[in-house]
């Protein structure tokens, strides 16, 4: 249950058993045969996978290097968040539970929570911050064509974390029926290994789909922007004790890293407690945790997943922020030159280009989170298109 | 003797009460402390804030939003808590969530306890394994009883592998929920208390979770030790303010 | 240029040479072995094809019969318009054009044009009916963002007919450096083929997917709703000469055929010109071309592109009309059974299990022409969700 | 012989006015076509108003829009020109978009014509190989010329093909444009005029768009028979109605 130091599970009692039975039980059942089998079903046949791995012809011309977009955007409901959803879907019905709960910051999450309860036909209950709720507005639509019972988090700011604090009440108030299927590699163990294994596909499809291009299964560098961290973890998965292979983890410095309007929680952040897992996160001297700032609703969380706090002490991977403007520039320039409009979040990712310098024959894939159709609003506010 | 130890020998069912430090006021802690001494409570929780209390319902995250504002923190309920002992008798024990002690430093924290004269901790995210392989040293190094907490889902192996670490008495949680979702008790409750009670264990039990007035006190209390009140005493605080405190607590006295 | 008596190029001679240089081309170039090579590159790791033929359990036990779900809201951009518009781009690219421009309805075709622009670099103008911009104000931003220019169509009932006659204007006004990249299987010859042979990599796919599934790689039924009918012309056209396999067309009744506000082109339609092609459309007893109405901005096109005409003409077809009440209901329903929102065009195929029994060992494969997040203000509005 | 070839067979530069049926009153029609023959105008094209005039500019879309707005349909129009070749003898030429006519019926619309006096046809969107194939008996057995257009773009080939199936003249469009589109004509303009002058077309050449004044009226005959003004004159009767044609064409003729 640890990366390192990082890790285990500070969950109150109340949440023990529940996360024991998973703890115990999801190894063993995501290994048998029949789980694997719908589980690869549903990835191709609902979800859309393989998702490409798309040369960036345009892009690459302009950075004068060689780039490969994971196109996590193509997948059913616009991000990577629905191979985890599928999973742990397919481990809920096999634990017998009859009951979702999610908690959602941007939606994406709660979007993809929502279509994998549709898909089963389970009872599904997302919870999300009032604030979000009113900027978010599709993706409430969305959960709420799809059947969900989109619940506000009223309590703190009213966001990601005090949603993640609602779900997690839910289940302690709900602990025999429910499963909590939680969004990213965060959370107590053994989510943020769990998480990781179902996104780990990404970086699995990588391997045989880079083979296929570059005669090589290793590309040079694998970037991902980091919020949580749950499409960083799917992309690094399969590479992490590949040594050849960098790892590049971007995270939003909002306003500028000392701004005091920032999400760079590995920056920022130090060691703690946050829902149930020891890691970096955003907080007081008093231990008390902040609120993050960014302008992307996929980045903004105070924390980040132990894997990713461990390969930042590590120095495994190298962690790189990037500003608001920066991330909106590239994002508009990735619009323009490949055709292809990019979650805020993979946005950071791509503003890496204009800081890091790559060699002409530096292969670099990056794991293209999500679509811009949810962000469609900041964009056009942002350049007044 | 620990005073926890010691107020557990009494004969008398234990009414025990949990605040908010800094709510309403910054400076009520002590205030609050003495009154409920004062009015016959037997011991006394007292809630370190925390920004991210996920085991609370409303009622204490409200109390904990506020008492934050206000300015609470850790230095500042020790500075005020400095001489608490000069004027209460009973046990203090010290409720809060784990990362701000993380922050403070565990041992540090253990130390400022022992010195102003706390008796005891409820972390209620430090769970059972976590402690006993590396904290628990600590604690008993500074004379600090932990007290764990067990729920109606707890096996009956886990509830004997936290008697088995427990040195005070076992939080019993009433029902699977937050602090303040219950409107009484009912069969399966009953079932659960009794259930427990049958173990037999080496510690006794205080119930907490949804006790709010005489009659579930009562209940509560049937097979257990004795009983916390939280969420409803910070309501009779935010209607009814500080003065209010002997009122409230003369109803369980009755 | 004709299907039966339905095609041609009516056509002002203004746009005799562009009509006629596409013409004589365009089966010469897309046989190209280096056009067909880039063509399904670009549908592979751009597009994300092939795109899944998903078997709706769900749905499929709700009306006791074998559905399958041709997921082309899977494609970049979100429905199968893009198929076309990179064949197209290829096209304009090796004829030596610089400057693309495009009509659209409810914006889905507009996208894919800006985007394969934006991919390829290529100037792009996209007209749209002024009452469309302001209601599809999504698609509008989308494009604009992949650096497009939208301009208003304010003639006429400034929708997509009267966007579709600003193209051809431009067209008439740019008649050496544009090509015209028309969204649909309408427009004079050779438009009508070449769209439809663009989307016959619908049915194509169909085909040994089918075979994977069912071990034959014909179903029973094959059905589309019908706009213009390129959705319906890529999941046909491979089963066009397969007498075992039974289409079915489906048009946008709006709010009942008999009720003045439809837009079902093959019951009320008459033989006659729109747009360059010999159809049936919608039209006074002299000639004037009507507005049709759906809550579809993608079905309210007043003709029907000439292939179905015949298609309809001969009864190789079943033409089925739903009403918007009808299509909204299954829109939902599958929401809610299978965990897919919709495009509410897709939505109209959906609804005719409502009305035409089928066997419980039919196999049907339906076209999901698109995603339905587009659709969400009208979906919400519409079940005050 | 047909009215058309008579009025080609003239020495003069001939000025052809194009308007819409039916506006800007549903009614004008008789008068603006009376009008323009007491103003000393060659020809006639009187435009069938149609709901998408996809070789139209602004303003003949506009002016088509108002007119099927006022009621002009393809019978009223005949209704309309039922008496006209008692007071006006100049050719007049019916210029409408292909679908209003096939619904009609080609064959009655044709003889329609021929009943009323209608010397010729304009179809934009009938191409000249469709026409030549199933359409060209019908038009020659009621006697009616139709026109066909080229454009700077029309190769040599094409020119050549429409000029042997044209038997009246050929409608000239004077560049790559919808109508009413240019300012003027410049150097590109005046060598396709002359590029086409000099292939010594069986037909006389009348040229159409963008001509709006004496000047362009000038340099477009330069080479050509005549010109056709459409746009501009229905500028003019849109801001300064039907009582102005006298002035209107009166800069023509000066």
């Amino acid at each position: 249950g640890y990366y390192g130091e990082f890790g285990g599970a500070y969950i109150p009692e109340m949440l023990y058993p529940n996360i024991e039975e998973l703890r115990q039980n999801y190894l063993k059942i995501t290994a048998e045969p029949s789980f694997q089998e719908e589980f690869h079903a549903l990835l191709k046949d609902y979800v859309g996978r393989p998702t490409p791995l798309y040369y960036a012809k345009r892009l690459s011309e302009k950075f004068n290097t060689k780039i490969y977009l994971k196109r996590e955007d193509l997948n059913h409901t616009g991000a990577h968040k629905v191979n985890n959803t599928i999973g742990q879907i397919l481990l809920a019905q096999r634990l017998g539970k009859t009951r979702i709960i999610a908690e959602t910051g941007a939606g994406q999450h709660g979007v993809a929570t929502a279509t994998v309860c549709a898909l089963m036909g389970i009872e599904c209950v997302v919870y999300m911050g009032e604030v979000d709720i009113a900027r978010q507005a599709p993706n409430v639509a969305r959960m709420k064509m799809l059947g969900a019972k989109v619940v506000p988090a009223t309590s703190g700011s009213k966001t990601l974390k005090d949603a993640t604090n609602e779900a997690m009440r839910d289940w302690i108030n709900n602990p025999v029926d429910t499963h909590y299927i939680v969004g990213s590699v965060v959370g107590p163990h053994p989510y943020p290994d769990m998480v990781a294994r179902f996104q780990a596909v990404v970086s699995e499809e990588i391997k045989w789909q880079l083979r296929e291009k570059e005669g090589r299964s290793n590309p040079d560098y694998v970037m991902a922007c980091v919020g949580g961290g749950s499409n960083a973890a799917g992309a690094f998965y399969h590479y992490l004790d590949e040594k050849d292979v960098k790892l590049i983890a971007v995270e939003a410095a909002g306003k500028g890293v000392d701004t005091g309007e920032s999400a760079a929680t590995s920056i920022l952040g130090k060691e703690g407690i946050i829902h149930g897992s020891k890691t970096l996160l955003m907080q007081t001297h008093d231990g008390q945790i902040t609120e993050p700032y960014s302008i992307s609703a996929g980045l903004d969380y105070p924390g980040v997943g132990p894997m990713h706090a461990h390969l930042f002490k590590t120095g495994r991977a190298e962690f790189i922020a990037i500003t608001d403007d920066d991330a909106m520039t590239s994002g508009l320039e990735l619009s323009q030159l490949e055709g292809i409009i990019p979650a805020i979040e993979t946005s950071h990712a791509l503003a890496v280009f204009n800081y890091k310098k790559f060699k002409p024959n530096d292969v670099i894939v990056i794991n293209l989170s999500g679509r811009g159709d949810k962000d469609l609003d900041t964009y056009i506010k942002y350049f007044k298109l | 003797m620990n005073r926890i130890i010691q107020k557990l020998q009494e004969p008398q069912k234990l009414l025990s009460i949990y605040f908010t430090a800094g709510y309403p006021e910054l400076n009520d802690t002590v205030t609050i402390i003495k009154s409920l001494e004062d009015n016959g409570v037997d011991m006394i929780e007292i809630g370190l804030p925390f920004s991210d209390p996920l085991a609370d319902g409303p009622t204490i995250q409200d109390s904990s939003t506020a008492a934050l504002k206000n300015g609470m923190s850790s230095n500042l309920l020790f500075d005020q808590l400095t001489n608490i002992r000069e004027i209460v008798k009973i046990p203090l024990i010290i409720m809060g969530y784990f990362n701000p002690i993380l922050q403070f430093g565990v041992e540090d924290f253990c130390k400022k306890c022992q010195e102003v004269g706390i008796d005891g901790l409820i972390i209620p995210d430090l769970p059972a394994d976590v402690y006993n392989e590396h904290y628990r040293h600590i604690f008993e190094k500074y004379g600090l009883i932990n007290i764990f907490l067990i729920t109606p889902q707890t096996s009956e192996e886990r509830v004997k592998f936290i008697d088995g670490i427990s040195n005070g008495f076992i939080y019993m949680v009433s029902s699977a929920s937050v602090t303040g979702s219950q409107s009484g008790f009912g069969n399966e409750q009953e079932a659960y208390f009794k259930r427990i009670h049958n173990m037999q264990l080496k510690n006794p039990q205080i119930v907490g979770f949804g006790i709010k007035d005489k009659e579930t006190f009562t209940q509560a209390t049937q097979y257990a030790k004795g009983a916390i009140i939280g969420s409803a005493f910070i309501k009779n605080l935010t209607f009814n303010g500080v003065n209010s405190i002997e009122l409230f607590t003369k109803q369980f006295k009755a």
